[in-house]
């Protein structure tokens, strides 16, 4: 047990009139190894926490295109904005949106990262680069964000162009996975 | 209509599966591990007073709900893990909704010598009795092999 | 006070058991919209302050906030979530309109439950992790795969064993409470079954309601025993559902040429979370519906309430609430389920709307839907439902097991 | 609208893990707070909750199972939530009950218990991505960060007219101006007298261009504050620290459709509350701050959101030594998030509770120098859209 304090017990009256504050921190420190030789007791769960979340109708269509190799985005007419993700009202004017578009498949990177963590905070030593990409025929920083591969971490640069790699076409399940990453254009 | 186009497709894909799957640690307390520490190696429960409400706590508090007030390491006592049967029901699902083998009867319990009750699982064959008031008894696993969580009370007899 | 708050448009979506073509947005956006547009106001421009009702787990992200603002339409404008039911976002909305930071301010709450797979175990993970949760079942994950990984580096701590293989129903929480509230009010279970067939007779001639039918007591006493001595009719089912409501300064409200519905108190209380000692009288419902009626300036609640929405996620609920409230002595509010004084046509009508047991359990937004019947009374708009000369009336929630909150609203014309 | 005072504050210790339970926490943080301001559980009105993400502690309705540790066991008790943003938006809420002569009295709560999300919090932050957009890919939520954090350091060397390499060095100081501020602080995690610049850019990279100690960690913690109206307050108080204004503001929930060089939503945020403070020009009027800072270059960003410098300079301030303690503008005085420890919604401790303590002279060793009047605290929180601003001035 670390710094175990000699009293627990939170005891301010003693120090009233102190002009420091807080005058002291309680409580009691506990340390990752402390846990693991069970020093301290505890107590143990696993929910299940399940979802099954309805698509909707914008997303719908969005992975269905994915599915098909296309990246679909919607028109709001009134803001004369094209969405990138597509979702069924714009919410800047707050109406609804109305025509699909293909956005096609080639951007530019909006910017990006070279992490050395994986998705549980564990360290990885191949670090995954990953980004967001706005895309040709969408306005400026309208994206998605992806992975970048085929990528040489020292050369990845905001502003860079880059192109959709994509599944072959009978692995593809309508996901986002449904593209495998982005890679650099040529000349690039 | 709220929206400029809406579904009509009835053989699209509508759900995305996912979850928010975590295991959870939960640190007894100040006052549940001076419980669970004494639960490991007795048969008894360690509960607490509050000086001031006079009002007894089992399972042990830091402070005081009522008053706010601290209660002191020299309020805590020893009291049996004995009871008596306020509430009960008998459970006939489980949490996915469907049916369970056995039925489970559930009880809130008004432990002996304190002003609190305690959840438990109540051990009997016959569902149909009406087993309010009736005395139970705390069931705890063998002492060797108590972990110091509220799974050291196998169910009330 | 100066300032008086009402509510100047209310908008929802159908309640329906699933709703697979809509997202969560959408659904939101649904309910919000249609209220904007009751109100006459422009969410962009006009509504100075957005709230939105709703817990994490219910919706199945950790901080569900993120996912508000686009669609009540509160982009780059004041936007929060509260962590409670409906009716606390009115109190939340009525706050903040009494600050003079905002004149107009929307609160939405909504349920989408048929996302979530595992409610059961939901309820469950509500309870206190030490003492009230292992008493459930299993520590391990019991049916559903997709556990979290552990490295070398970083293993699993130790985690205990048990001989359970299932986790039992939440609902266990609910029969027990019954059972108090049966011997200690001396309340028979024909008169809970009552209540179901009334609210759920109602719910016909609510055109929103998912779950309306035409039982007889008889029926409701033959449904088999879940968590005795609660009856599988007793329980409100799931619903989906979303709520929007908008509330003005009366100065806006009369600017814009509504006519207000006053939302004139609200009061919200919360009982120690330990069912170790807590007592299960409703306590939460008698202390919220004090403080509600002390800010509306109500005397004599029995007098003055014309129509009543309480919460009735379980049949005994209705009445316990009633009776918590000083709508009825203890034990008399069964009675009054029985003899017709809480249908549409008696002294005291109560859930007009079909309540939770006919419109649906639609977990936070059961009190604003509660409010939505209200007002909807105080509008002269519910049509075959319709309460004769309503003034007044309350709406009152409960935030559900494991819990003992719960909150109060009064609205008068 | 009454004027609300603070008369209380209170705080914990924050650590990776603590022994305690949430309720206990809460217990102790609410505890100090009653005894600074010398009441009792009888003359709190009302009581108000801010706890950030439900999967950190793991307990559904997690304000629910923690009332009676914030004394609110038979009380009206109502949460709030906006992701990190609740440090200051509790007590935004509290001020709204009070301001509004809802309540007299008004005890704010924040507690969090980071540490008991296995393996990692990381696993609860996984499940605030887009479902269907974003989780398939498996993000960290560290990830958001580096993307944010390269594109404001690309747009502010491109302003100072530095190279990338050295406005990454001068964001690093401000790790080092934090963790040294931070000594002295009693609930401080990870105060360091001894930390340089070169600490700070040889830390393992988590993902570029952060470096480990560019972020706060996790932690266990509570704070409280109590806030009383205008009419009651010369009960506890003759020189009484009033909240001067509040704003908050959230941005759109689709971050990939956004520039994320700028936080407009801090700015609208911070405009709402100082017009209602009457703070004209920020940079004259305000006398601290304590911008957010989980990350190093957040407070820099956030800085420029509550108009506290030029867009993109915020940098170049920190590394004039501006923003320390004895500067022009001290920010975080307190030491922050990067110096204390950041259990999400218990920041409240550093980010209001720290300008009261200011305000008040209570601040000991962490106190600035001269005659602060007027000091102003953020957070901010969700997919870096949700802003919350507090101004809290003396007399």
């Amino acid at each position: 047990m670390a710094e175990e304090k000699k009293d627990p017990a939170f005891r301010l009256r003693e120090t009233k009139g102190q002009m420091s504050w807080p005058p002291y921190a309680p409580g009691t420190h506990v340390r990752e190894s402390d846990i693991r030789e069970k020093k301290i007791n505890y107590s143990w769960w696993e929910p299940e926490v399940q979802y099954a979340w309805s698509a909707g109708h914008a997303m719908n269509v969005f992975l269905d295109g994915l599915k098909k190799g296309k990246i679909m985005g919607i028109n709001c007419k009134r803001c004369d904005r094209i969405l990138v993700p597509p979702r069924m009202f714009c919410e800047y004017c707050y109406g609804p949106t109305e025509e699909w578009v293909e956005v096609g498949d080639t951007g530019i990177i909006e910017t990006y990262s070279i992490s050395y963590l994986d998705s549980d905070a564990n360290r990885i030593t191949e670090p995954i680069l990953i980004g967001v990409i706005d895309f040709d025929n969408s306005p400026p920083h309208h994206g998605i964000m992806h992975y970048f591969g085929e990528m040489d971490k020292e050369k990845i640069k905001i502003g860079m162009k880059v192109k959709a790699v994509w599944k072959p076409e009978n692995e593809r399940e309508g996901a986002i996975t449904d593209i495998k990453y982005f890679k650099p254009m040529e000349g690039e | 209509m709220t929206f400029g186009e809406k579904q009509t497709d009835p053989l699209a894909k509508t759900h995305w599966r996912g979850d928010m799957q975590a295991d959870y640690f939960y640190p007894s307390g100040v006052a549940g591990d001076k419980f669970f520490e004494h639960l490991k190696n007795n048969d008894d429960f360690m509960v607490c007073k509050c000086k001031k409400c006079n009002k007894i706590y089992c399972p042990p508090r830091l402070y005081c709900e009522d008053c706010f007030d601290e209660i002191p390491d020299d309020a805590w006592s020893p009291v049996a893990a004995t009871g008596k049967i306020r509430l009960f029901t008998v459970a006939m699902l489980d949490a996915h909704g469907e049916k369970l083998a056995v039925p489970r009867v559930m009880a809130l319990i008004d432990i002996d010598n304190t002003d609190s009750a305690m959840l438990g699982v109540i051990k009997t064959s016959d569902l149909d009795a009406d087993l309010t008031g009736k005395n139970v008894k705390a069931i705890l696993k063998p002492k060797d092999k108590r972990e110091g969580t509220l799974k050291d009370i196998v169910c009330w007899e | 006070m100066s300032r008086k708050v009402c509510v100047i448009g209310v908008g929802h979506t159908d309640f329906n058991s699933i709703t697979p073509d809509m997202q969560w947005k959408d659904f939101m956006y649904e309910a919000c919209n249609k209220a904007y547009v009751d109100a006459g106001v422009d969410p962009r421009r006009d509504v100075g302050s957005f709230i939105t009702c709703a817990e994490d787990y219910w919706e199945g992200f950790s901080i569900f906030d993120e996912f508000v603002p686009d669609q009540v339409g509160a982009v780059l404008r004041p936007c929060c979530t509260v962590c409670g039911d409906g009716i606390y976002g009115l109190g939340t909305a009525y706050m903040q309109i009494m600050t003079e930071y905002f004149d107009i301010v929307a609160v939405e709450a909504h349920s989408k439950v048929s996302d979530l797979l595992t409610y059961g175990d939901m309820i469950i993970h509500a309870m206190d992790p030490l003492f009230d949760r292992p008493v459930s079942g299993p520590v391990a994950r019991p049916k559903y795969g997709g556990s979290p990984k552990y490295t070398e580096a970083a293993p699993k701590p130790f985690v205990g064993a048990s001989d359970e293989k299932e986790r039992v129903h939440p609902y266990f929480l609910a029969g027990l409470e019954m059972q108090h509230y049966l011997k200690s009010t001396g309340t028979t279970e024909e008169q809970c079954a009552s209540v179901v067939v009334k609210n759920k007779k109602n719910a016909y001639f609510n055109p929103y309601a998912d779950y309306e039918l035409n039982i007889g007591v008889d029926d409701v006493m033959k449904s088999e025993y879940l968590f005795k001595p609660l009856k599988k009719y007793d329980i409100a089912p799931n619903v989906d559902g979303a709520v929007c409501f908008v509330l003005a300064t009366e100065k806006k409200a009369k600017d814009l040429g509504i006519e207000p519905i006053y939302l004139s108190g609200f009061g919200w209380c919360s009982e120690t979370p330990w069912l170790s000692t807590r007592g299960m009288e409703a306590e939460y419902a008698k202390k919220a519906a004090k403080m509600a009626f002390k800010m509306a300036g109500v005397t004599e609640p029995k007098k003055e309430i014309d129509v009543i929405e309480c919460d009735d996620r379980f049949s005994y609920k209705e009445l316990q609430h009633l009776e918590a409230m000083g709508f009825a002595k203890p034990g008399e509010a069964g009675q009054m389920a029985q003899d017709g004084t809480l249908n549409v046509k008696g002294s005291l009508p109560t859930n007009t709307s079909g309540g939770a047991l006919g419109v649906g359990n639609c977990l936070e937004a059961t009190g604003i839907q509660k409010a939505l019947e209200i007002v909807t009374q105080l509008r002269g708009h519910a049509g075959k439902r319709q309460v004769n000369d309503v003034e007044k009336g309350l709406a009152q929630s409960w935030r559900f097991l494991p819990t003992g909150s719960g909150a109060v609203a009064v609205f008068e014309r | 609208m009454k004027e609300v005072a603070v008369i209380g504050g209170g705080m914990t210790m924050f650590r990776r893990h603590l022994k305690e339970t949430g309720k206990e926490l809460s217990y102790y943080a609410a505890k100090m707070a009653m005894e600074d301001a010398g009441i009792t559980k009888k003359d709190i009105d009302m009581v108000v909750m801010g706890s950030a993400p439900d999967a950190f502690d793991g307990v559904h309705l997690k304000g629910e199972n923690l009332l009676d540790g914030a004394a609110a066991a038979g009380k009206p008790y109502v949460r709030v939530f906006n992701g990190g943003g609740t440090g200051v938006f509790a007590p935004i809420a509290g001020w709204w009950h009070v301001a509004s002569g809802v309540a007299d009295i008004c005890l704010v709560v924040c507690e969090e218990k980071m540490g008991n999300c296995y393996p990692h919090p990381q696993t609860a932050f996984r499940h605030i991505w887009d479902p269907i957009l974003d989780r398939p890919l498996n993000p960290n939520l560290v990830w958001l960060f580096a993307m944010e954090y390269n594109r404001y350091m690309n747009f502010a060397a491109q302003k100072m007219g530095i190279s990338v390499e050295k406005c990454k060095e001068w964001i690093a100081e401000v790790a080092v101006k934090n963790k040294r501020n931070a000594v002295g602080h009693p609930c401080a995690q990870l105060a360091d007298p001894n930390i340089t610049v070169k600490d700070v850019l040889e830390s393992e990279i988590m993902a570029w261009p952060v470096n480990r100690l560019d972020i706060s960690p996790p932690s266990d913690g509570a704070a409280a504050l109590i806030y009383c109206s205008k009419d009651v307050v010369h009960k506890f108080t003759d020189d009484p620290i009033y909240v001067g204004g509040v704003g908050w503001n959230i941005d759109s929930t689709m971050w990939t459709n956004r520039d994320l060089y700028f936080p407009r939503y801090v700015a609208n945020a911070a405009k709402m509350c100082y017009k209602k403070a009457g703070i004209n020009n920020p940079t004259r009027d305000i006398d601290f701050a304590e911008p957010y800072d989980p990350f190093t270059y957040k407070e820099l960003h956030h800085m420029e959101g509550m108009l506290l410098c030029e867009k993109g300079e915020a940098a170049k301030m920190t590394h004039e030594g501006e923003t320390q303690r004895d500067g022009r503008m001290p920010i975080c005085p307190s030491g922050g998030l990067l110096g204390v420890g950041n259990p999400i919604a218990a920041t409240m401790g550093q980010k209001v509770c720290e300008l009261y303590w200011q305000l008040a002279g209570k601040a000991g060793k962490r106190q600035i120098p001269g005659d602060p009047r007027v000091g102003v605290g953020m957070a901010w929180g969700d997919i870096m859209q949700m802003a919350t601003v507090i101004a809290l001035r003396r007399g």
